[in-house]
């Protein structure tokens, strides 16, 4: 073989650690190497160039680039090489950077190292075959899991573009967390009045399909080709049938369910509508509090339900949906604030969540927009805010910024200046973080317009004084001890990872982080694309963010969707196994550990029975490689030979170094 | 049931000022089934002047008694003490550092492995004997009574050193104060520090803080504070009339040992658990206990 | 680093392609510095990697062999580093019979965003190499001479 | 009944609907059994069954995939019979098992040694003895002398799986505890003189493979890696190391498999003890996953299976 080695110095990101111009020459005398060299930055288009010229003047056959991680640039250099005329995988890279320069101390260790990496790679490539992709059908359809606001500009998109769309929601509206915010902010909009017609225009687009009150059971397939279980949860009511009048809720004798709408601080009937611009607006009865699931007997609604639409027996339903892409917008749960055991949260009523809050101050929430002490319904003459509550807080596990709370405390602050005259309100922070557009003015305008107090400091501990409550703390600005009364104390608590997150990363192959929080495939460039093919993500999911950056990513996802369905054809990953027939026995222990049951049997001429690989199917992990005892089975570009040929050329290499 | 032995830990204070601490603990071990060797030759902690001045040396005062501990072949060492408690359990994680760990060793010049496990005399009976076996021991309830539960600062901090109970609103204490009988409600300044060790250096300090402690028990309408900690106790007890007159108080809140209130309700005299040891006298707190406990005979 | 001889040893990786391979790169990203004796050949899954990678790697001269894939129920695969787990854990306890010291192989899970424990395991694996020393292997120096060179 | 008379019954019975009978006859000599194939009713009388039987016929039964077969098993032998019927290697309709209880075969390096390179001319046996006249008078020894190491601590000694059983079935006579005699003590050497250990002992390997060819469960046959180019997993160097790979490849390869019937070992022109390597593996497996290969036709071998949680493997602390 001729194979052309290009070092990469990256400016003194690999230069400055590793002698490139020693690694390019060290791998001239390499076995097939016929051709190499070290160049600045050999990503750029003048590096580029210089192996496609060296890939014509040398006639090179496969090319080493030492230089970032291959997940990183694999794929532009393949691009660059297929220009030049070469089978893009006659390719391979030798991460010299993440691997090697970024990390040891020593320039000399360093460069035998990257030395010693590249001979690994030459020996790779001087085993890798030529490889062609197939084309498959693709399944125009896509599935998108959560109704919030993200996910519903993503369905959209979608639809807009000419996709059909499934939507699926876990609670019985579309809407999210959207839908429980009184304001936004800067502009201190009406929440529902902005979002109210987008969950309109998803329950009317002729192509989106909804499916609320449903989740994932299992999803199974691979990019263009998935299929999903989804279970229809029983609502107990036929949906069909019911026309959402409420008089269900009116009748319900059992008035002190949990209201998950308004988180807990009121209580609603075991059969509701959430809340009135619920869509669609249908009721659904909550068995752990209907009496005729806890006692036996009762049926009250289902006596005045005009339409007879409620049925004690109803029982999930699990339905199955083909379609070519997933867009993962499940959103963010809150901290469990019993965690936050120095500010009393939930052992006091009066100290409640910043979303408690915001139900509150909501015109069609519990207390019809009064903000009240839900200890003794007075209004309140001080109330305090307390951000960062279990945020940027190492010792709870998160350290990181939950992102949105510094702005929706100066709303709501500046909300209960409107609502409540003459109210004196604090804020303990920690960094007041308002990088967005308008939002530093808006927290200003809370200060300097509003007159709201901002403490630059942490609260120790909050604690009953009388009726009210001290909140004892820290001012840094003045180095002083802090201690203030108040009737009423909002936490501005951490955002967390969606409940149930990580059994749903771990359906759809997608990873998540040490928090919960679904990965991106690059933190800078690929922000919506998950490492698995034709999964993408919007919305908070992915970590905290506001209203504006998740639409922004559900738009994003969806473009993405767009382009991916813009072929009506996918080229397949020729990377996968492939079965030598001649050498294969037929026993089918690839067969019993394939995780995707991609092997199925195929009868030779002559009768004996084989393995075969179903291409689309495969998803090229190896798996079946290493669990054949012949070797027959081999996965492509990352056969046994290769990788025998690599450990081999690094005991060349250690034999020479001592 | 056979008694379970732990090497025992009882730290300077329980010979010096803790007296009443230690009859109690040794009597209520005793009665629960709890055999408490003591460690010999053990000594000083290294507690809070060591830690600020060595961290080393500090961990290494500590390693010498888990050293000694670990030579009585018993699986746990046992401490009334949170500040003994905080000093052990921090070189026992030294320990699991192999660097430090041949430090340690060659300080003290003992074998140390670090590995003998270290718990509070409250973790020893809030968990290992449990409140199901603690009530059925009860002979005398402490009904009608109303206890502050006071755990100080260091008994359940840091987390991630104490790994007992939750640091901010520990429980336990209520818990054993509810299983005796006796109230326990809320008790916001529960983990609250008193001034601690700076009672001969800065007495202002624990002037203020131990005034907001007992300001907090009487707001809550307490008979007594309970604490598990001597310096709580010389804080709360003994300076109580240096914080009465600091912040213009006529208080006399009585300050009990855990070790105390249990002892009490296991049957124990309040002179065998030497509650007329302390320097605010229990006399109301006793008085009221026995009107209600002849109103409960009636 | 104590007891670390300043020679480099021979130390291979097998490590998968989405978790361990990336966790290598964030710790890489993040600058946090390991000793530069390790090798790594990447490798989809670590259901990919056959036990006799490893022993081939040994036979070839290899003073340490380490593998990590992502952590179990985080396999990209679904399910090829439960196979691994088995796979490898026999191995483990096999070679020391056939005279390769147990400190020699490890296998462990690190994820994409695992950089600081990457770093770890790096540090950790190769000091426990070095305080092995290189590694004689069969057929260097007669039979009756085994040892550490 | 005396057990031959057993096993000819059942075969005159059976013969007709099979292709053959897997049995053994007399070798070369007295002392010599060979496997011998039992077509016609002619041949019936030329089987044998006593202590040289010492084959595991069940190799032969993969290649015969497809013909319906009969086939003379001991305990152990038919254990290879349930692990093929484990991985679907074999039909069990399309085999008729004759089970044999089994008192142990003789390791045929001690009878050479008892018959010292003389010229045999008969050979007899009791329960407990073994007689053979030899051109210079008759040797006379305890069965127990000569029986094959494996059959010492024979642990199976009735088939588990059988159509007709010839004989009287019984249980294991030998302690459980002994087979991993040999693998503990391995254990008890330190790691360098383990390896000085497999480096006086392999450095004798031939890479004949009659280990592999006699094992039961290596179907692979003209396709094993071994032998393979691609794979490529060892060179044809004559090196200690290549020796070393190719017994751990084997071992490997047969991890969760191995059913101990000791071929290759008894294979081994050049008498190495390499079935410890498989004992040691299997009693790791035994130990992980309180599995043991060949006992229960439906279980799957543990290494082609998982569970989402293992109890049993403790994983490194980091």
């Amino acid at each position: 073989m001729r194979i052309g080695v290009f070092v990469c110095h990256c400016g003194t990101n690999i230069g400055g650690m590793v002698d490139s111009h020693q690694v390019a020459e060290a791998a001239k005398q390499f076995p097939h190497v016929v051709y190499a060299t070290d160049y600045l930055y050999t990503c750029s288009e003048p590096g580029q160039l210089q192996i496609q010229t060296a890939i014509k003047e040398q006639s090179l056959d496969g090319v080493v680039v030492a230089a970032c991680s291959p997940r990183m640039h694999e794929n532009t250099f393949r691009r660059t090489i297929e220009r030049a005329g070469l089978n893009r995988y006659m390719f391979d890279m030798a991460n010299i950077r993440e691997h090697c320069s970024w990390i040891g101390e020593d320039k000399e260790a360093n460069t035998r190292k990257a030395t010693e990496l590249v001979r690994m790679a030459v020996a790779k490539v001087a085993n890798h075959a030529h490889l062609h992709s197939s084309l498959f059908d693709v399944n125009k359809r896509v599935l998108v899991l959560g109704g919030g606001v993200a996910g519903m500009q993503a369905a959209l998109d979608c639809a807009d573009g000419g996709l059909d769309v499934i939507l699926v929601e876990k609670k019985t509206s579309v809407g999210g967390r959207m839908a429980q915010l009184d304001k936004t902010f800067p502009t201190v909009d009406c929440s529902i009045c902005i979002l109210g017609p987008k969950m309109v225009d998803v329950a009317q687009h002729d192509k989106i399909k909804l499916y609320t009150y449903a989740e994932i059971d299992e999803i199974k397939g691979y990019v263009g080709n998935y299929t999903a279980k989804i279970r229809k949860k029983a609502p107990y009511v036929d949906w069909t049938k019911c026309t959402g009048c409420g008089l269900c809720m009116e009748k319900c004798p059992s008035k002190q369910s949990f209201d998950y709408h308004n988180e807990g601080i009121a209580v609603t009937t075991a059969i509701n509508i959430p809340f009135p611009q619920a869509i669609p607006k249908k009721a659904k009865i909550d068995p752990a509090y209907c009496r005729q699931f806890t006692k036996g007997k009762c049926g009250v609604c289902a006596k005045v339900c005009p339409v007879k639409a409620i049925n004690y027996e109803m029982e999930d339903e699990i339905v199955t949906e083909e379609v070519g892409a997933i867009i993962v917008a499940t959103g963010y749960g809150l901290l469990d604030i019993g965690e936050l055991g120095e500010y009393g949260a939930g052992r006091y009523p009066d100290v409640i969540t910043g979303i408690q809050y915001e139900r509150m101050l909501n015109a069609s929430g519990p207390t019809q927009g009064h903000v009240q002490r839900p200890s003794d319904g007075e209004e309140p003459k001080r109330v305090v805010f307390i951000s960062c509550a279990g945020s940027r807080d190492a010792s709870l596990g998160r350290p990181y910024c939950s992102n949105f709370c510094c702005m929706y405390i100066a709303k709501q602050a500046i909300l209960t200046k409107d609502h409540v005259p003459g109210v004196e309100v604090y804020v303990f922070y920690i960094d007041i973080r308002s990088p967005g557009k308008g939002y530093e003015e808006f927290t200003r305008r809370a200060q300097e317009e509003y007159g709201v107090q901002y403490i630059r400091g942490r609260v120790s501990r909050v604690f009953p004084q009388g009726k009210r409550m001290m909140v004892k703390g820290v001012d840094t600005l003045l180095g002083a001890q802090m201690e203030i009364e108040a009737d009423l104390v909002v936490l501005g608590t951490a955002a967390t990872a969606a409940p149930g997150a990580q059994e749903l990363a771990e359906k759809l192959r997608i990873s998540y982080d040490g928090y919960g929080f679904y990965m991106e495939s690059h933190p800078k460039l690929r922000p919506v694309e998950t490492n698995t093919s034709g999964v993408f993500l919007a919305g908070a999911c992915q970590g905290p963010k506001d209203i504006p950056a998740s639409v922004g990513q559900g738009s994003a996802a969806a473009s993405k969707v767009l382009a991916l369905f813009s072929k009506d054809q996918l080229a397949s990953d020729p990377q996968i196994a492939l079965v030598n027939e001649r050498r294969c026995i037929g026993c089918f222990k690839c067969q019993d550990t394939c995780p995707f049951g991609a092997i199925e049997e195929r009868e030779l001429r002559d009768g004996q029975k084989v393995a075969h690989v179903i291409e689309t199917v495969c998803q090229g992990c190896g798996l079946c490689t290493s669990t054949c005892p012949p070797g027959a089975i081999q996965l492509q570009q990352c056969t046994d030979n290769q990788i025998i040929a690599e450990v081999e050329a690094l005991c060349q290499a250690w034999k020479q170094r001592s | 049931m056979k008694a379970k032995r732990y090497a025992y830990y009882p730290g300077c204070s329980q010979h010096g000022t803790a007296a009443e601490y230690e009859v109690s603990a040794r009597a209520v071990a005793d009665k629960l089934g709890i055999t408490l060797v003591e460690v010999e030759d053990w000594s000083c902690c290294g507690s809070t002047p060591a830690h600020t001045v060595d961290h080393v040396l500090y961990g290494a005062l500590a390693a010498r008694n888990l050293a000694l501990a670990e030579q009585m072949k018993l699986d746990t060492m046992v401490t009334p003490c949170p500040s003994c408690l905080i000093a052990l359990k921090s070189a026992r994680v030294m320990a699991q550092d192999k660097e430090h760990l041949q430090e340690l060793r060659e300080l003290i010049d003992l074998p140390l492995k670090g590995t003998i496990e270290v718990k509070s005399l409250l973790q020893v009976i809030f968990e290992d004997i449990g409140l199901e076996a603690l009530t059925a021991k009860v002979k005398q309830p402490l009904t009608g009574l109303t206890f502050a539960p006071y755990y100080g600062c260091i008994l359940t901090r840091p987390p991630q050193l104490a790994q007992f109970d939750d640091a901010e609103n520990p429980v336990s204490m209520d818990k054993i104060i509810a299983a005796v009988g006796a109230n326990a409600p809320d008790f916001p300044f529960k983990t609250e520090c008193c001034g601690a060790a700076f009672g001969l250096a800065k007495r202002q300090i624990v002037q203020t803080l131990s005034a907001k402690v007992l300001a907090a028990a009487e707001a809550i309408a307490a008979d007594a504070i309970v604490v598990a900690c001597p310096l709580c106790h010389q804080n709360l007890d003994l300076r109580q009339e240096q914080v009465n007159a600091f912040r213009g108080a006529r208080s006399r809140m009585p300050v009990w040992y855990i070790t105390q209130v249990v002892g009490l309700a296991l049957g124990f005299s309040p002179h065998e658990m030497g509650l007329d040891k302390h320097a605010v006298a229990s006399d109301a707190i006793l008085a009221k206990w026995e009107t209600h406990l002849k109103e409960h005979a009636q | 680093m104590p007891g670390m001889e300043a020679k480099e040893l021979r130390v291979v990786g097998f490590l998968c392609n989405w978790c361990s391979y990336g966790g290598a790169d964030t710790a890489g990203v993040s600058r946090f510095k390991q000793p530069t004796d390790l090798r790594i050949i990447r490798v989809p899954c670590s259901g990919r990697v056959d036990p006799l990678f490893v022993v081939k790697a040994f036979m070839e001269g290899a003073d340490g062999v380490l593998v990590s894939g992502c952590h179990p129920r985080d396999c990209h695969y679904a399910e090829g580093n439960f196979y691994a787990r088995r796979r490898l854990e026999v191995l483990k306890r096999f070679l020391p019979f056939m005279g390769i010291d147990p400190g020699r192989f490890a296998y462990t899970w690190v994820s994409a965003s695992e950089g600081a424990r990457w770093q770890h395991v790096v540090t950790d694996f190769t000091a426990q190499v070095h305080a092995l020393g290189s590694r004689r292997t069969f057929g260097e120096g007669g039979a009756g001479n085994a040892g550490t060179r | 009944m005396p057990v031959l008379a057993d096993i000819k019954e059942a075969i005159t019975r059976e013969l007709e609907g099979l292709a053959l009978v897997i049995g053994w006859g007399q070798g070369y000599d007295p002392v010599h059994a060979v496997p011998f194939f039992c077509r016609s009713s002619a041949d019936i009388d030329r089987l044998i069954w006593n202590p040289l039987c010492v084959h595991n016929l069940v190799s032969y039964l993969p290649k015969l995939k497809g013909k319906k077969v009969g086939i003379l098993c001991k305990g152990c032998d038919s254990r290879s019979i349930v692990q093929l019927l484990q991985e679907k290697l074999i039909k069990r309709e399309e085999i008729v098992i004759i089970g044999i209880p089994c008192r142990g075969v003789v390791d045929m390096n001690k009878i050479q040694a008892l018959i010292n390179g003389k010229e045999v001319i008969d050979c007899s046996f009791t329960d407990k003895t073994i007689t053979i006249k030899t051109s210079e008078g008759k040797q006379e020894a305890s069965l127990d002398d000569v029986l094959a190491a494996k059959c010492l601590v024979c642990q199976y000694p009735t088939p588990i799986i059988f159509d007709h059983l010839a004989g009287a079935a019984f249980s294991a006579q030998r302690p459980a505890a002994a087979v991993d005699a040999e693998v503990k003590e391995i254990e008890g050497l330190d790691i360098p003189a383990r390896l000085a250990h497999w480096e006086r002992e392999l450095d004798r390997c031939i890479r004949c493979y009659a280990c592999r060819n006699a094992c039961p469960l290596c179907v692979c046959r003209d396709h094993c890696a071994a032998d393979a180019r691609d794979p490529h997993w060892f060179s044809q160097r004559t090196g200690v190391n290549e020796k070393v790979m190719w017994q751990i490849m084997h071992a490997l390869h047969l991890a969760g498999r191995c059913t101990d019937c000791g071929e290759c070992e008894r294979a081994c022109p050049m008498n190495i003890p390499i079935q410890r390597i498989r004992r040691k593996i299997n009693k790791e497996i035994k130990e992980l996953f309180a599995y043991e290969a060949g006992v229960n036709p439906a279980d799957t071998p543990p290494l082609y299976t998982f569970k989402v949680e293992e109890p049993t493997i403790k994983e490194s602390e980091w």
